[in-house]
């Protein structure tokens, strides 16, 4: 057939499709070439970023090396370095001819000859081994013997050994030896070596010590790294592996490879951000974190977040893209992952974002609303401390059952025995409902404490019609702002007629009572009193650049607007007067947080005067409406959508709850359980569908994702706005994102218990308190009074600024700090004073702590400074006739100008003091310290007026710098000791004779 | 219009089968049918001319005298086999360089996602949970389904088409095939990818997935719409309209059926069993566009309630 | 940065740029792009503060004026020494008040520097001795500026003991007792800083005030209110007088080389 | 005794080398050398490497030879064991595309493609809470070509649900189901069913959210199942529960859960590919034994029709 010529040939069988397998087939080759380059190029970008810093740090390092050279040139010039130097040769030189002699012994003689004895002697023992080992399985006494004479035998065999000779000549003696010479020799040339190293390392040690000396001068005195390290890790380059650089923990199966392309980060050079060209390599620029959470036993995303595994692309390394729960933090709320293992801290130090955080959701109220574990701990404490209380009642009861039965069976039992059993068992019973007694006395009085703290963050309203302007009321809720820029009262989206319904109930819901009538009082002094006394460490006075004080308390600039003169008098003298209430006792009723400056009603009047007088001359609408009945009906309704009583004491209201969602686990709520809105799509479209977008979006604007809905107004949301500045917002939006569910295990999360727990206690009621208004208690700290242009221009009155309290557990016994908090005049009757500083314009003000509060700031001061609580009193030598003479001389000498400053209780030189009184010092201080803060007060309180270099150094003991009397001349011991025991044994009339001598 | 929304769904690397079937399906179709109507062309001018039927090789592939009727396997078939594989390995490679498999974050039990779609092969049985009760479209149906398919052979009682495409051949199966398998099966499944969006509900292509997007509807049931407002009637009259729709629609397949000479030639060579299966299967899946319309157009819920099911 | 979109990537310059990445040109490139730079000379490393200017003598200029006073001067009541007797003879009575002194209408202790003009250029560190004496109780003089670095010597010749204290708010505080007699206390302050108030906690009433210049041109007038400013390489500055209760004065000033200019400042009362 | 005899044996073969030294060739420790006869040999074996298909190696693997006969193409299919299942010889338009589509032999294929990349990701996968996903992690991060394996094993899943769906529908339009065929249509049915099976207990694998939820929704279905569900008809009058009805039969339990994982697992990696598997060599087998592929047949006429015989 297919010789026919017409039939035109198959396509089917003839049709060639070669090219269309080499076309294909080279496409495949391409597809399996693209998936190896895929594969092993762009799938590991790494390498590429590992390349790049090899080279570039290469570059770093060798432009870095001279640098650091010339600096430890200039130290080994330095004369210092040259004179250890010169030691170090003398003491090197010493020695130098009899180490040589001891090595070459050790090395030519003993080490030789020890090691031919021991071969020769272990051919013996090898043969003498077996033999033993024979004896030991065989069970033919007569063989045993046989065999033990083997041995014998091989003991006293002779062997010849050729042994180099000890004392390292080269030359050898040929001797006959038998087994037990042979170990003699061999274990006295042991011996022999131990001791000649000894002796080596004994001639050696003065040198050595030198030597370190030296490196230790070097190392003291160069800023970074050595040229010697440098060439180290020049090298490390020059051998750097290109690979994956991965943190395996196993036991929270983390893997983190971020070193793979970040790879300065632990690099002992600090590297910039563009030392290396890419901010990507610049080294941690908080190395000091790293030393305590090591990124071997930590990780990095643990803290940081992203995907530690992903290697593939900066977007999927750093988690942030649509899939990954966990995208890294931006360097601004970086601290947010410091909180998931220190949740239970309200200052964690290093984090002050975070810090800064926690302050503002404690201070402006968030937890009025939005409940947050932690904050506002005690209602919750208090809830469980009565339920406590009423299970030990429930279990005494059950208890005093029991026992009853127990003695009626003992009674009746016939059994003698079943019947002390029983006898036993009730009283048993009887000493368990005893010590529950006890228990539930402490509760009582636990509650009772806790009772006391509970505070709502706002002020009360019970206490309106005695304290404010009626008229002044709705414009005041309606917009808190515009009366007082910046107040802590938020601003509510509310109607009119919503204003008017709240200020109507919370009018005539108000309690009624009466108020001493005050005089007017001077306004010029209250205005001096006003800003000395230390009202402004809390308040604030003035607006816009004016604006004075602290931030924690109200700005009083219209305050005269809306208050009452004859209340204001009352509140400034004391805070915790209040009008009797029907509905609470008086004990239960919570302890106001503004302090008693303990003033008189004179200064209080004129305080009060002066306030009076800060109004502008606005005119404020009618308000009878506040007088209708039906109004205040409607406004019960309102106050509870609004959540009013979240934060303010209502009448009604006392049990109502918060309105607000639980925030403590906000940050890792599912994205989509954030109510984006009507504003999804668009962000999702910029980018900002995150809870960061979320959290900013929302505290800027609290009705943000409102916009846009159709929606009845009190379907609206509801939070209101509190004006926050950016930082503001950066810092609660960082608190939030930080505020997630672990997934660490207990190990790894910050869990304070004893000390350090009873400092984060005391850190809360710091923060309640506002401590930091006044004092420093952190390095960094700013007190309101060093904002003040009065403290900060004027060097006079730089001096009457609050003490720090950096050291104060160290510096005072916790049993007097204690009495001092609870009554910082120490003293009952004359309350119108500072217990210690007198001299202090300033006043430390009564708090109204309760018990379990003061417990706990005392254990917060000395816990800081790692101080016992109770405090043991050191045993003080005691001063005999001779000392307290030289002390007394001391004293008034020249060189000890103490009474200059320091108080000694005569009014007319106390004018000048700025210093306490040292009569307090025995009670007060702590000896130690004391004896510390002669020699260098900078250290303890920056700033001080106590100068430094008061006593300078004479071998071991301390002298004083400036001329001194003969008597003191003589004296042998120390002098800052023999003050400090003088000043801590001293008494009135001790200090009376001191000013006789003066 | 919203074309970033769009270009978000179809860009899905889980629905690029879906986009694929777009073009793939009506491609594939219409390859199919232009064989078949060359065959069908073929048939008609061999019906014809009685001669030419006798002696002609009877494809529409180009054929000479003297080509070999048969080829071998190796290597005409296979070496096409392995041009196949190749070119399928060549996609498949190029396909998983450039696009990740989905995954996204660990599963959550306590987080619904919005909308939660199954994959994108149920997602016609996942539409059909608008228009039925669970256990209608996903028990009842994927049933039906499947024993529909496995008994075709066995009620096709066409002698022709055996093995070649054809159309006027087979007119009403591959209508009836095109019908479950384009209309119903595809296009349900199209709906549900591209259109369905959080909620279930309907987006147009380019409308913006919003969450937050409220729709007002009231499904209604039959009943409540006629006005019968209590058991056993409820019951009684559903069951009444589905045997209604039952009747008119078995009458209507009736004359589909019987429509042509030929077909009524087809019905006389089936059983009593094979034409009550063939009903029975048309009637369901006639119910199913009828529901949909019913639901879509005229929000009716239920046609037939009883205590113990709902259809 | 150099992260790659690899699904737009094409094959063959993938490949190439995958191989040109693979050697070890990046120190290369490191030293290029930091060229200019360090260098590894330490002095360029501070080069970023300002360049290093010698002023050419032969062209510099020189800038001299007055500072007076108009009106009620602010009055202090005089300083009681009762407390440290010693002093009180030194003075033999009563004390006159140092905080403002205005002789005939000329005020003395004004800082006169130049604030503005100077940016970017650095200069030779003063070495002339700048001495702050504790005589009599009282700092003298009461007014001293040094230059940023220039060593500060700082003396008692009391027969009392001291205290120095100095309450800066850039640099860093301190607080040193310095007996009768005792070494004087050499001090450099590291940053520029005006109006450092120097107080003696001893001595209540004891007040200085010192000004850390960034660069040497600066005067403290003197007695007859008068001060000079010389050296100064031509250009238009700004010329500040600083007194530390009575405000600052600022006034702009052209000066030619070799020129030399007068420039009053007028501070008054209120 | 065995050194003895050895150094006997020696001897004599030194003896013998001394002997045959002849025609050139040498002796060497009692072996005979002959340059020739090794030159002969070595050309020998070059021919044989010229002509490989003569050798005895490649005869003993591929049993019959490779020329273009009939007889050879034949027996190489018939001989073949991956083969064997073609016929001998096919119609010649079934070798065209435009006939079968191919879709077929392309979802076997894309099986086998499925069953090689899921094997290799069994190696890495373990089917627990805990671990599975961070095992997918792992793939896509870690593992060399992971990635790549991962990917290919999802988009041939997907090709694979596509292409059995194609091709069924283009049986179907050749009417390829019909007599003799109608059974093997019915297995054919069963693989597709099959095919979605497999990809849906694969979704769950990750254990991610977009595979729970999918698995989620798809096994509320089953609730409904009429009888055996809970929610079904007659379910709750049959005493069904969520924990005893065919939902919780599917997934161990009564939500998708560790052992739904487990279950899903060993569905999608044992049990279904076992039976497609099995299917699918009987669905092969039927296309051969009914005839090989059914077309592109010749076409009939209506004519032709032969009354029904019943």
């Amino acid at each position: 057939m297919a010789k026919d010529n017409k039939v035109p040939p198959d396509p089917i069988t003839t049709k060639s499709y070669s090219v269309h397998l080499l076309v294909s087939m080279l496409l495949l080759m391409a597809s399996l070439v693209w998936a190896v380059y895929d594969e092993v190029e762009v799938m590991r970008p790494y390498k590429e970023y590992q390349a790049r810093f090899r080279g570039y740090y290469t570059g770093f390092l060798m432009q870095l090396r001279p640098e650091q050279a010339a600096k430890e040139e200039a130290i080994r010039n330095s004369p210092e370095y040259q004179e250890v130097s010169a030691e170090l040769a003398s003491a090197e030189g010493e020695v130098l001819a009899d180490i040589a002699g001891i090595d070459r012994r050790v090395g030519q003689g003993v080490i030789p000859r020890m090691t031919a004895a021991r071969n020769a002697f272990q051919v013996l023992r090898s043969e003498i081994d077996s033999i033993r080992y024979l004896i030991e399985v065989s069970e033919d006494e007569d063989r045993k013997s046989a065999l033990r004479e083997d041995i014998e035998e091989i003991r006293a065999r002779v062997v010849e050994v050729e042994l180099p000779l000890a004392d390292g000549s080269g030359g050898t003696e040929e001797l006959e030896m038998q087994f037990e010479e042979l170990e003699q020799e061999f274990l006295g040339l042991q011996e022999q070596r131990a001791a000649l190293q000894a002796e080596r390392l004994e001639k050696l040690e003065e040198a050595n010590r030198v030597r370190q000396e030296r490196d230790a001068l070097m190392s003291d005195r160069l800023v970074g790294l050595g040229s010697a390290q440098i060439d180290g890790l020049v090298a490390e380059m020059r051998n750097f592996p290109i690979g994956i650089k991965q943190i395996h923990l196993l036991d929270i199966d983390l893997v983190d490879r971020c070193e793979s392309c970040h790879l300065g980060i632990r690099e002992p050079v600090e590297i910039a951000r563009t030392d290396l060209i890419y901010p990507v390599f610049q080294s941690h620029p908080r190395p000091e974190l790293l030393d305590i959470h090591d990124p071997e036993e930590f990780g990095c995303s643990s803290c940081h977040n992203g995907n530690g595994r992903a290697t593939r692309s900066v977007t999927k390394g750093h988690g942030r893209h649509k899939f990954w729960l966990w995208p890294l933090y931006f360097p601004e709320n970086v601290e947010a992952g410091c909180h998931q293992c220190h949740a239970k801290e309200i200052v964690t130090v290093g984090a002050e974002t975070l810090n800064m955080g926690r302050e503002l959701y404690m201070n402006k109220g968030c937890w009025g609303c939005h409940r947050f574990d932690g904050f506002d701990a005690e209602s919750e404490e208090l809830t469980l401390v009565r339920q406590d209380m009423r299970n030990l009642n429930a279990n005494r009861e059950a208890n005093a059952k029991a026992m009853r039965v127990s003695l009626d069976l003992g009674d009746t039992t016939p059994d003698r025995a079943m019947s002390q059993r029983y006898y036993a068992r009730a009283e048993d019973l009887r000493l368990t409902n005893t010590r529950i007694d006890a228990e539930i006395h402490n509760l009582e009085v636990e509650e009772a404490n806790l009772a006391r703290e509970v505070k709502k963050f706002g002020p009360s309203l019970k206490e309106i019609k005695l304290k404010d302007r009626k008229e002044w009321i709705p414009g005041w809720i309606k917009n808190p702002h515009d009366f007082r820029p910046g107040s802590k009262m938020p601003v509510f989206r509310l109607l009119d007629e919503e204003v008017q319904q709240i200020s109507a109930y919370l009018w005539q819901n108000a309690l009624d009572g009466e108020l001493v009538q005050h005089p007017r009082g001077n306004s010029e002094r209250g205005k001096e009193l006003f800003e000395t006394r230390g009202c402004l460490g809390c308040h604030s006075i003035g607006e816009g650049a004016g604006r004075i004080g602290g931030s924690f308390a109200a700005n009083l600039s219209r305050v005269g607007e809306k208050m009452n003169y004859d209340y204001m008098v009352r509140w400034i003298h004391d805070p915790s007067e209040v009008t009797p209430d029907p509905d609470v006792p008086d004990e239960m009723r919570p302890r106001p947080v503004m302090p008693s400056l303990r003033l008189t009603f004179q200064e209080s009047r004129d305080i009060a005067t002066y306030l009076s007088e800060q109004r502008t001359d606005e005119e404020y609408p009618d308000a009878t409406f506040m007088d209708e009945p039906e109004m205040a009906a409607a406004g019960l309704d309102a106050i509870r959508h609004y959540g009013c009583a979240g934060c303010h004491e209502i009448s009604g209201l006392e049990e109502e709850g918060r309105i607000g969602t639980d925030l403590t686990l906000e940050g890792s709520k599912p994205i989509d359980r954030l109510d984006f809105a009507l504003k999804t799509h668009e962000a999702e479209m910029e980018g900002w569908h995150t809870h960061k977008g979320f959290f900013e979006r929302k505290l800027e604007n609290p009705a943000f994702f409102d916009e846009g809905k159709e929606r009845e107004h009190l379907e609206r949301l509801r939070m209101p706005n509190f004006n926050l500045r950016s930082d503001e917002i950066n810092a609660l939006t960082t608190f939030l994102l930080g505020a997630v569910e672990t997934t660490f295990p207990e190990q790894y999360r910050f869990e304070p218990e004893d000390e350090l727990a009873a400092v984060q206690e005391g850190w809360w009621i710091i923060t309640r308190h506002n401590c930091t208004g006044c004092h420093q208690i952190r390095p960094g700290n700013v007190s309101s009074f060093m904002t003040m242009p009065r403290y900060v221009d004027d060097p006079d009155w730089a001096e009457q600024l609050p003490p720090q309290l950096y050291t104060e557990g160290a510096r005072v016994q916790p049993e007097w700090l204690t009495q001092f908090l609870r009554n910082p005049a120490l003293s009952d009757s004359d309350t119108d004073r500072n217990g210690v500083r007198r001299y202090l314009h300033a006043r430390m003000p009564t708090f109204y702590f309760s018990d379990r509060q003061l417990s706990n700031l005392t254990k917060f001061f000395m816990a800081r400074d790692s101080q016992p609580v109770p405090y043991m009193p050191e045993e003080m030598e005691p001063l005999s006739q001779s000392d307290r003479s030289i002390g007394r001389q001391l004293f008034t000498s020249d060189a000890a100008p103490c009474l200059r400053c320091h108080m000694t209780g005569i009014p007319s030189q106390d004018v000048d003091a700025t210093a306490p009184n040292f009569l307090i010092a025995a009670e007060r201080l702590k000896p130690n310290w004391t004896y510390r803060w002669m020699l260098e007060p900078a250290s303890i309180a920056p700033g001080t007026a106590m100068p430094s270099e008061l006593f300078q150094q004479d071998g071991d003991r301390w002298v004083f710098a400036g001329e001194i009397p003969a008597q003191a001349r003589r004296y042998e011991g120390d002098h800052a000791d023999l003050l400090t025991r003088y000043m801590f044994q001293m008494d009135n009339a001790e200090l009376r004779r001191l000013q006789a001598l003066q | 219009m919203d074309w970033h929304q769009l270009w978000t769904i179809v860009s899905l690397p889980d629905n690029i089968p879906i986009v694929g079937m777009l073009f793939i399906i009506p491609f594939f179709t219409w390859y199919g049918l232009r064989q078949a109507f060359a065959n069908d062309r073929l048939a008609e001018k061999l019906s014809n001319d009685k001669e030419l039927a006798r002696t002609h090789h009877r494809k529409a592939h180009p054929f000479r005298k003297g080509w070999a009727r048969e080829v071998s396997v190796w290597p005409y078939l296979l070496r096409m086999e392995f041009l196949a594989a190749v070119i399928v390995t060549i996609i498949l490679m190029v396909w998983s360089i450039t696009l990740d498999a989905p995954l996204e974050e660990p599963a959550n039990p306590s987080l619904t996602m919005n909308p939660s779609k199954a994959p994108w092969y149920f997602l016609g049985l996942q539409e059909m949970l608008v228009y039925f009760d669970p256990w209608i479209a996903g028990v009842l149906m994927p049933t039906l389904i499947i024993v529909g398919l496995i008994v075709i052979p066995y009620i096709d009682e066409n002698p022709l088409g055996n093995g070649y495409y054809t159309y006027k051949q087979r007119r009403f199966a591959i209508w009836t095939f095109i019908f479950g398998f384009i209309i119903l099966w595809s296009t349900m499944i199209v709906i549900g990818t591209l259109i369905r969006g959080p909620g279930w509900m309907w987006f147009w292509p380019g409308m913006t997935w919003d969450h937050n997007r409220l729709i007002f509807e009231i499904n209604r049931d039959l009943h409540e719409i006629v006005g019968i407002t209590s058991q056993p009637w409820i019951g009684i009259f559903g069951g009444l309209v589905v045997g209604g729709f039952a009747t008119v629609s078995g009458y209507a397949c009736h004359r589909l059926i019987t429509a042509t000479e030929f077909s009524r030639k087809i019905l006389d060579r089936m059983s009593l069993l094979q034409y009550a299966i063939l009903q029975a299967l048309l009637i369901v899946m006639l119910a199913l566009p009828l529901k949909i319309a019913a639901r879509l157009l005229f929000r009716i819920k239920y046609v037939w309630v009883t205590p113990w099911f709902n259809v | 940065m150099f992260n790659r979109n690899h699904c737009v990537m094409l094959l063959v310059p993938a490949l190439a740029l995958a191989f040109a990445c693979g050697g070890d040109n990046y120190f290369d490139e490191y030293d290029a792009k930091t060229a200019g730079g360090s260098g590894g000379d330490p002095a360029a490393g501070e080069s970023a503060a300002g360049v290093m200017v010698n002023v050419d003598p032969a062209t510099a200029a020189t800038v001299t004026g007055m500072a007076s006073f108009s009106g009620d001067a602010p009055r202090f009541p005089p300083i009681n020494m009762s407390a440290e007797p010693d002093c009180m003879q030194m003075h033999g009575g009563r004390v006159p008040s140092d905080r403002v002194v205005v002789n005939d209408g000329k005020l003395q202790h004004v800082l006169v520097w130049i604030s503005k003009g100077l940016e970017g250029k650095r200069f030779p560190v003063r070495t002339d001795l700048v001495n702050l004496d504790q005589d009599g109780c009282i700092y003298k003089p009461h007014v001293v500026a040094v230059q940023m670095g220039q060593a500060l010597n700082i003396t008692n010749s009391d027969p009392t003991t001291h205290n120095v204290h100095p309450l800066p708010r850039q640099n860093r505080e301190w607080n040193r007792s310095q007996t009768s007699g005792a070494p004087a206390i050499d001090y450099k302050f590291p940053r520029s800083e005006l109006k450092i108030a120097v107080k003696c906690n001893i001595h209540p009433w004891m007040q200085a005030y010192i000004h850390v210049v960034e660069h040497p041109y600066f005067a403290v007038t003197d007695a007859e209110g008068t001060f000079e400013i010389g050296n100064l390489p031509p250009g238009t500055y700004t010329l500040q007088a600083v007194h530390e209760r009575l405000g600052e004065q600022e006034s702009e000033i052209t000066i030619g080389p070799s020129e030399s200019q007068q420039v009053d400042f007028a501070f008054t009362a209120g | 005794m065995a050194d003895n005899k050895g150094a006997g044996a020696e001897k004599e073969a030194v003896t013998q080398s001394t002997n045959g030294s002849e025609n050139g060739a040498r002796t060497l420790l009692g072996v005979n050398i002959d340059p020739d006869e090794i030159k002969k040999k070595a050309q020998m074996d070059l021919k044989a490497i010229q002509a490989p298909t003569k050798s005895e190696v490649y005869k003993s693997i591929f049993r019959v030879k490779h020329d273009q006969t009939a007889r050879s193409r034949t027996l190489g299919v018939l001989s073949n064991v991956f083969l064997h299942l073609h016929p001998a010889k096919v119609n010649r338009d079934a070798v065209r595309y435009s006939f079968t589509w191919g879709m077929g032999g392309i979802s076997f294929y894309l099986f086998w493609v499925l069953t090689w990349t899921g094997v290799l990701l069994m190696f890495y996968y373990h089917p627990t809470k805990v671990q599975a996903f961070r095992d997918i992690l792992y793939l896509e991060h870690d593992v060399p070509f992971g990635k790549l394996l991962r990917n290919m094993h999802r988009w041939a899943a997907h090709a694979m649900v596509l292409t059995v769906q194609l091709h069924m529908f283009r049986v179907f339009l050749t009417g390829s189901y019909k007599k003799p065929r109608q059974f093997n249509w019915s297995i054919g049915v069963i693989l597709l069913v099959l095919t979605l099976l497999l990809s849906f207990t694969g979704y769950l694998l990750p254990d991610d959210q977009l595979g729970f939820w999918a698995v989620t929704v798809g096994t509320n279905m089953a609730r409904a199942t009429p009888m055996l569900g809970h929610e079904g008809p007659f379910g709750p009058q049959l005493g069904m529960t969520p924990f005893n009805d065919v939902r919780f039969a599917l997934l161990g339990g009564s939500i998708v859960d560790a052992n739904a994982l487990l279950r899903a697992y060993i569905w999608h990696c044992i049990a279904i590919p076992g039976f497609a598997a099995t299917f699918m060599i009987v669905h092969f087998w039927r296309v051969r034994k009914d005839g090989g592929i059914s077309g592109p047949a010749r076409v009939m006429l209506e004519s032709e029709i032969k009354p029904l015989r019943r």
